[in-house]
């Protein structure tokens, strides 16, 4: 990476100071480039920050002296995002990864031109030989966003600011509802969609209007901090980071944050190439793999809260409880789920209805 | 005025230079305290640069004004109005949408309440006795009221020297009695008149001297009392003067062209339309239409050329068949050629070649299109004709006509029109700013035409080229036509009268003291 | 000796040719100081966007991909402009020409067959021309101002595209994400030359505007819609009907909009997602401006602008230069271009000094 | 709706509504002068990025607001060399205008996007600006009564004062003012230049009172609805007052239907997004029927003006 900031110059120095102990071979051997095509910029405090960050978590691991990064910024999900993987690959990128949904046709194609390179797909759905997937269940953290709204709503009014309708969104929605519906009966979820991942003048005028509506504990699915702001402005009971933590934006209205940690698999990806071991699996980690964290609670947060919110996501962790056990009704009260069964990952994607107790115009 | 009146202005020396024209050359000549004095010349001798100079609106390249003895620079209009300089444009410099008060308080420098002002207004209308209503939004306005806004205007600023730009092309002959009686109060109070004109006889009856320029010289300085019009054109020309050559055994054949209760709809608010005009031209025939600016001229030429359509096909007849609903496309096809007053932007686009300009409207009748792609070697051949007979000074075929002089435009685009052998031919102000020499050829050419068989319309407000060139006269005031008038039969007076409104009988009306016109409520 | 600004009697034809090439210069110059000014290489970032793409060759098909959209929406842009009908809307007519013959696609999607493809860009263009008829309409029947109608449509038409991919067109099998399905290979745009991704856009947008020259230059259509924007009230005079004008420019433009979009629609995206609208419209307004209104200087300049663009991402990975550099280099060169067309009608001219005294 | 959602509802109502409101109060001026200047959105994103960027380096907002006008007249200032001095084409240089600013601002605040922004926070008192009812009058930034107030300045400017009337005379008829020996190039460019500075202060409203941060194309199409609106109030600043609160009532109608849940249902979402754009141009045939036959633009809307041709 050639943007300079304090923390590469730190990196540079440690590098100088390990290069007695390497001798030689630091320099025999080549370093691997790895490329990263961001939608966003990462300044965004949330989704590109958060793969922006766990590439330097990555670079951090391995070592600069073994990996070089390329990022690609405000790369569109269209045409224009396959000219840049092709000119990452043509660059002699050994491994590139698209962190976006849209990019997946794209690297399909560039990937069929050059089954040398190595591309992972996030949030992606198809693999090919040198095409690996690789997501996160952010859907594990919002039940633990949704157990702690449902204990700290007064009014029973909750929100859910979305971006847009797709599975990881609903989901989304639903694991939180369902979280917050079983330490809370009474609560009522309000979920709106943006339309866009990141438009903050649309994003401030839904926060306030909830607000205006009774709404007291709002989670957001979209990129930037823009909620928890207007939240700390309204001085409501809560408002929760995505993607990263946010509670410098909101110092007492932020509850938590479900932070994206993508380090320790940027880290495992690339080792992975270094040692030849490079798979096209497809992986879909959570919260008990560490890629999905629960940030700091607030210090006001009451301690019953932050234990209730600990024991979900512990039980989340070992296993004993899953997010979406039955029985499961959809919010027109028709029985989705049955006791004792619940939606697996392969069902996941094919959900498009919200559960009991949603309000939802798409 | 008398002879040793003191030298009010004096130019001495005054030169401009536009690209590729020198508009005033080495202009030198003075003005008297309460003396009217005429500047004359042809379109392009330089007489509105020259008063635009005065005035401030734009610097002589060399020479100096002096103003009372004193030499002065006459950085902007404010500059020239605070020496005491008023100006009355030939086009005038109004606000349409604005009202008279409003128009008026933009003209002064000083700074007056509305109620102020008005007293003002009220104050120099009533005591050079011109009528307006302060509060009247000017599109409303006739020309001649306009006129008057300008004039009270002027005098507002109690100016010692008034420059009045052509000012009475646009108004009837009452009108310009009336207004004479106005400049020469003003004369008789000590204020200079500088009086820009090309009516010769209008010269000889109001000014006490006349410069004359030609090609941006100054060629005399003259009483006009004593010339004739003709002397005084020949020296404005620079040559003698043709006569129109007519036969004077013509014979009249069938009707060309039948207009019976043509109506059209006003094109916008202030838009004046043409209500039910009848008349009919014959083969040979060159019929005149007389009448003031703005009284239904351009919506009768557009109405008889098809760009406005009237109601009904029966309206307008070409030789028996019904076109009062077809385009101007398809007019042109069966043989009615026309052409509008304005000649930059109506009659011809300023930025197209002339060969361009001839694909325009001779495209049909000239077969310079086969399916749907333009034969640019046909519409060359062809405007080399126009500018061959017609004498047009062009560097050819392919000069844009905006680069061409206002009257070799006109040349061409008569030419143009001419040349397509039309049945019927219609024009609106065949030689307005044309020079003598060229209008002098486009009214033969116009006479030549009907000769051979065509029908003539043309819509003029040079009354006195209307009674030279035409056979039968209508008079047009507020788009209608009165009844037809044997031209060798009218007299100016009754012109007049028709000009200003007045259909009545002799006894409905009479002429106010001083020249306004008054009718019975 | 001094100079003096003074008006040209008929434009320089020397100028009209060297303007956009004048403002292209300056605009690296320019670039290449704000560049360095903001602490890149601004002479590397120049030499990145302006000359890498066309000196590799390897960039030359990402440039004809780049470049057909734009010279065909500029093409139509152009004509309309030419006709003072100011089209500002050909995002909205390209996104509805996508939808119109994707809704096709939809519907023979079961089916084969060489004729589904141009079944489609036919839908294409007219979904692009009617969706340009509306404006069209508004003017000639109710005066209303073509600029903010073709404007906001364009919003209109973002929420349409959103409501068909998120509702009734999203595919069965793109596991719930807002999507159609991907064209089938009837469906979708051949490639022309092998082994490069360059597709039947490419040879269609030359031969729109080689055909769009020709009728331009020769026809009476042409003819009728030059006369129209220089002259309306001649163009009356002449049998031109201005209302019939804006009519056809804006079907003319809102149809190659619309090819546009299906095209970019069939061909590199494959299918309709949310994120179809890439701003092609918007751009297509440089491009029409930089190319002078011509159709040739649009096929010019839709390269200009698509160097600019596959520049600007060379200049992202290999000088770090951020995306929206490209976009202040691309408003440069039309505000250069704009001021450099002054000298098309205007010159300094050497004239002598004043002589004369003048008081002060 | 009951009153406790009502005054909330007004309250966001009026403050979507300003920077449409002073933008449009700049171009009005700008248009009656005779030019139309298409650059509005691009001058309002200048004057947002400026704002957040002085805020966020000094955390002054009247300061803010300052550079915001500043900048924005400065990005008018290249529109009137370019239209004015040098005759280009206003359309042409408006709309290029916009994509300088949506470039140039997405380029130089870059460092700002994203970082929370300081509000400007109501002018009057807690006790007034906080109550439940009456913060319906009084809980408004300081730029909400700047705009309010801009509209009775600009009209009192236009119709009561010299200069006012001066500027008129100049869109209506520049060579008749000319002749007379009005300024008109100077007039237009002080026209333009108030335009910009007023464009940046609409953009100034979004990180300080809107949306607390900067973003790319922050303005989401704002400054083009301010020139619809200026069409639509027929050149009079008290209907610019009034179509300016229209339309915000349109986009809080949407935040509103879908945040109220049920209700709006019958129509799909993306209607309801597309509406206000919609409605814009039903506005624009409504108006154009009242005024049949004449339109009430100033003669000389767009057109160049050189003083020696």
């Amino acid at each position: 990476m050639m943007r300079l900031n304090r923390r590469h110059i730190m990196q540079l120095g440690g590098a100088a100071a390990a290069l007695p102990l390497l001798g030689g071979q630091a320099f025999a051997q080549e370093k691997v480039k790895v490329g990263f095509v961001l939608i966003g910029t990462p300044d965004d405090n949330g989704w590109n920050y958060g793969h922006d960050q766990g590439r330097l978590f990555m670079l951090d691991a391995i070592g600069e002296d073994k990996v070089e990064t390329t990022v690609v910024t405000n790369v569109a999900e269209g045409p224009d995002s396959e000219r840049v993987f092709r000119e990452l690959a043509q660059q002699g990128h050994q491994l590139i990864f698209g962190t976006s949904f849209g990019y997946g046709d794209y690297i399909h194609r560039v990937a069929r031109q050059f089954p040398d390179t190595r591309f992972e797909w996030a949030t992606g759905n198809l693999t090919a030989p040198n095409v690996a997937l690789y997501n996160a269940k952010f859907h594990e953290g919002r039940a633990v966003l949704g157990t702690i709204a449902g204990l700290t709503t007064k009014t029973n009014k909750i929100a859910y600011v979305g971006s847009m309708p797709i599975p990881e969104v609903v989901m989304g929605i639903n694991a939180f509802a369902l979280a917050a519906r079983k330490v809370n009966p009474e609560v009522e979820v309000t979920a709106v969609y943006v339309g866009s991942w990141f438009d903050p003048p649309r994003e401030a005028d839904l926060a306030r209007s909830l607000i205006a509506q009774g709404v007291d504990v709002i989670t957001q699915h979209t990129d930037g901090p823009v909620i928890p702001q207007i939240a700390e402005s309204s001085g409501i009971v809560g408002v929760f980071g995505q993607g990263a933590d946010m509670s410098a934006f909101a110092p007492n209205t932020h509850l938590t944050s479900i932070i994206d940690h993508w380090g320790p698999y940027y880290v495992q990806a690339v080792q992975s190439l270094i040692d030849g071991t490079w798979t096209n699996g497809s992986v879909w980690p959570g919260l008990k793999e560490g890629e999905v964290l629960i940030g700091p609670y607030n210090p006001n947060l009451a301690a019953d809260v932050v234990a209730k919110a600990e024991e979900v996501k512990n039980a989340i962790i070992d296993g004993s409880l899953h997010p979406f056990a039955g029985p499961i009704n959809d919010n027109t009260g028709t029985e989705r789920v049955a006791a004792g069964d619940i939606i697996d990952d392969g069902e996941f994607w094919a959900v498009d209805w919200y559960v009991e107790g949603v309000s939802v115009v798409e | 005025m008398s002879i040793d009146a003191p030298v009010r202005l004096a130019l001495k020396g005054i030169t401009k230079r536009f690209p590729g024209v020198l508009a005033n050359d080495d202009v030198s000549f003075s003005v008297r305290a309460g003396e009217i004095h005429a500047l004359l010349g042809e379109n392009g001798a330089g007489k509105s640069t020259l008063v635009k100079m005065i005035y401030g609106i734009m610097q002589p390249d060399a020479g100096t004004i002096a103003w009372n003895g004193e030499i002065v620079t006459i950085a902007n209009p404010k500059a020239a109005r605070r020496l005491g300089i008023g100006m009355v444009f030939q086009h005038f410099s109004l606000f349409d949408a604005m009202t008279v008060l409003e128009n008026i308080a933009l003209g002064l420098d000083a700074k007056l309440t509305q109620r102020e002002l008005e007293a003002k207004v009220r104050a120099v209308m009533s005591q050079y006795g011109l009528v307006l209503d302060p509060h009247r939004v000017v599109a409303t306005l006739s020309v001649g009221e306009r006129q008057r806004i300008e004039i009270v205007r002027a005098l507002l600023l109690d100016p010692q020297l008034l420059i009045m730009d052509e000012p009475t092309s646009v108004l009837t002959p009452q009108e310009v009695e009336a207004l004479f009686a106005v400049l020469r109060r003003l004369s008789a109070e000590g204020r200079s008149i500088l009086y820009i004109s090309h009516k010769l006889h209008e010269i000889r009856a109001l000014c006490h001297t006349a410069t004359i320029l030609r090609g941006g010289k100054l060629v005399a300085t003259l009483d006009p009392r004593v010339e004739t019009p003709r002397s005084m054109a020949e020296k404005m020309i620079g040559a003698s003067l043709k006569d129109i050559s007519k036969d004077p055994n013509r014979r009249f054949g069938k009707e060309r062209l039948l207009v019976s209760g043509l109506t059209t709809l006003a094109e916008d608010e202030f838009g004046v339309a043409i209500d039910s005009a009848s008349f009919a031209v014959r083969a040979g025939e060159i019929l005149g239409i007389a009448g003031v600016a703005g009284n239904g001229q351009n919506a009768l030429l557009d109405a008889l050329s098809g760009e406005i359509l009237g109601t009904h096909g029966d309206a307008v007849r070409l030789d028996g068949t019904p076109i009062g609903l077809m385009g101007t496309t398809a007019r042109r096809r069966l043989g009615l050629c026309a052409v509008p007053e304005e000649r930059n932007g109506h009659a011809a686009v300023g930025d197209f070649s002339l060969s361009d300009n001839s694909v325009l409207t001779a495209r049909d009748r000239l077969k310079m299109v086969l399916a749907g792609l333009i034969n640019s070697g046909a519409a060359k051949t062809y405007t080399g004709k126009v500018i061959a007979q017609f004498a047009v000074k062009a560097l050819g075929p392919h000069s844009t006509a905006g680069s061409l002089s206002g009257g070799n435009l006109q040349k061409y685009i008569m030419g143009r029109e001419i040349l397509q052998n039309p049945s019927v031919l219609v024009v609106s102000q065949p030689t307005w700013g044309v020079d003598a020499g060229a209008a002098a050829a486009i009214h033969q050419a116009l006479v030549d035409l009907a000769a051979a068989g065509s029908a003539i319309v043309v819509i003029s407000q040079d009354l006195d080229e209307l009674l030279a060139l035409s056979d039968t006269l209508l008079v047009i005031n507020g788009g209608r036509l009165s009844k037809p008038l044997d031209v060798g039969a009218v007299s100016i007076e009754e012109i007049g009268l028709l000009m200003g409104g007045v259909h009545g009988t002799e006894d409905e009306v009479h002429i106010a003291p001083g020249g306004q016109i008054a009718v019975p409520a | 000796m001094q100079f003096r600004l003074e008006k040209r009697a008929e434009p320089s034809r020397l100028m009209l040719y060297l303007a956009p090439i004048l403002a292209l210069a300056i605009t690296a110059v320019l670039g290449a100081l704000l560049f360095s000014v903001m602490g890149y290489d601004g002479i590397g970032a120049v030499r990145e966007i302006f000359l890498t793409p066309l000196t590799n060759p390897y960039k030359w098909q990402d440039l004809a991909v780049k470049a057909s959209p734009l010279v065909i929406i500029a093409v139509g842009l152009s004509v309309a402009y030419r006709a003072n009908v100011w089209n500002i809307g050909a995002e909205g007519q390209y996104i509805v020409g996508a939808i119109a013959g994707t809704g096709v696609a939809l519907l023979t999607y079961n089916l084969s067959g060489p004729w589904i493809l141009p079944l489609m860009l036919v839908a294409g263009m007219a979904g692009g021309a009617a969706y340009a008829a509306i404006p069209a309409f508004l003017r000639t029947r109710f005066r209303v101002n073509e600029i903010l109608t073709t404007l906001m449509l364009t919003y209109a038409s973002v929420n349409l595209l959103n409501y068909l991919v998120f509702g009734p067109w999203k595919s069965p099998t793109a596991m719930g994400q807002p999507q159609t399905v991907l064209f089938s290979l009837d469906q979708s745009l051949p490639y022309v030359v092998p082994g490069t991704i360059i597709h039947l856009g490419t040879p269609i947008a030359i031969a729109v505007a080689l055909i769009v020259w020709l009728v331009m230059s020769r026809s009476v259509f042409g003819f009728q819609i030059r006369t129209v924007g220089l002259a309306p009230h001649a163009a009356r005079y002449g049998g031109f009907s201005a209302d019939r004008t804006v009519w056809m420019a804006l079907l003319l433009s809102g149809a190659l909009a619309g090819l546009a979009g299906i095209l970019e629609a069939a061909g590199p995206f494959g299918r309709l997602v949310p994120q179809f609208p890439t701003n092609y419209g918007f751009t297509a307004i440089i491009v029409a401006f930089l190319g002078r209104l011509h159709p040739i200087g649009c096929l010019f300049a839709g390269i200009i602008l698509a160097i600019t663009f596959v520049g600007g991402e060379v200049a992202q990975t290999t000088m770090r230069l951020p995306f929206a550099a490209v976009g202040v280099f691309q408003a440069m060169v039309l505000f250069l271009l704009l001021a450099a067309d002054f000298f098309v009608r205007h010159r300094f001219r050497a004239v002598e000094p004043k002589t004369s005294a003048r008081p002060a | 709706m009951n009153s406790a959602l009502i005054v909330p509802f007004i309250v966001t109502l009026v403050a979507a509504s300003t920077p449409i409101l002073l933008a449009a109060l700049g171009e009005l001026v700008v248009e009656k002068s005779g030019v139309l200047n298409l650059g509005v959105e691009g001058m309002m994103l200048i004057g947002a990025m400026t704002t957040a960027a002085v805020m966020l380096t000094t955390g002054n907002p009247y300061l803010a607001i300052g550079s915001a006008a500043l900048a924005g007249a400065f990005a008018a200032l290249l529109f009137a060399v370019l239209t004015l001095s040098l005759s280009a084409n206003q359309v042409a240089t408006g709309l290029a205008l916009t994509i300088l600013g949506t470039g140039l601002t997405a380029l130089v605040g870059r460092p700002f996007t994203g970082q929370p922004v300081p509000t400007l926070g109501p002018l009057f008192p807690p006790a007034l600006a906080n109550d439940p009812i009456w913060r319906v009058i009084f809980g408004y930034s300081p730029l909400v009564y700047l705009s309010l107030a801009m509209v009775v300045a600009v009209w009192f400017f236009l119709m009561r004062t010299r200069s006012g009337l001066i500027l008129r005379a100049i869109g209506e008829s520049d060579t008749s003012a000319h002749s007379i020996g009005y300024p008109v190039i100077g007039v237009r460019y002080l026209a333009v230049l108030f335009g910009g500075a007023m464009a940046g202060i609409g953009g100034a409203c979004f990180p300080l009172m809107l949306t607390p941060q900067w973003a790319e194309r922050l303005t989401a199409g704002r400054g083009w609805i301010a020139l619809a609106l200026v069409v639509f109030a027929a050149w009079r600043p008290y209907r610019l007052l009034a179509g300016a609160y229209i339309f915000g009532l349109l986009m809080t109608l949407e935040v509103y239907a879908k945040t109220s849940g049920g209700g709006f249902r019958i129509f799909p979402s993306e209607f309801w997004a597309a509406l206000p754009y919609l409605a814009t141009i039903l506005v624009l045939v409504l108006i154009s029927l009242s005024r049949k036959g004449s339109t009430s633009a100033p003669a000389c809307l767009g057109k160049p003006f050189s003083p020696a041709g």
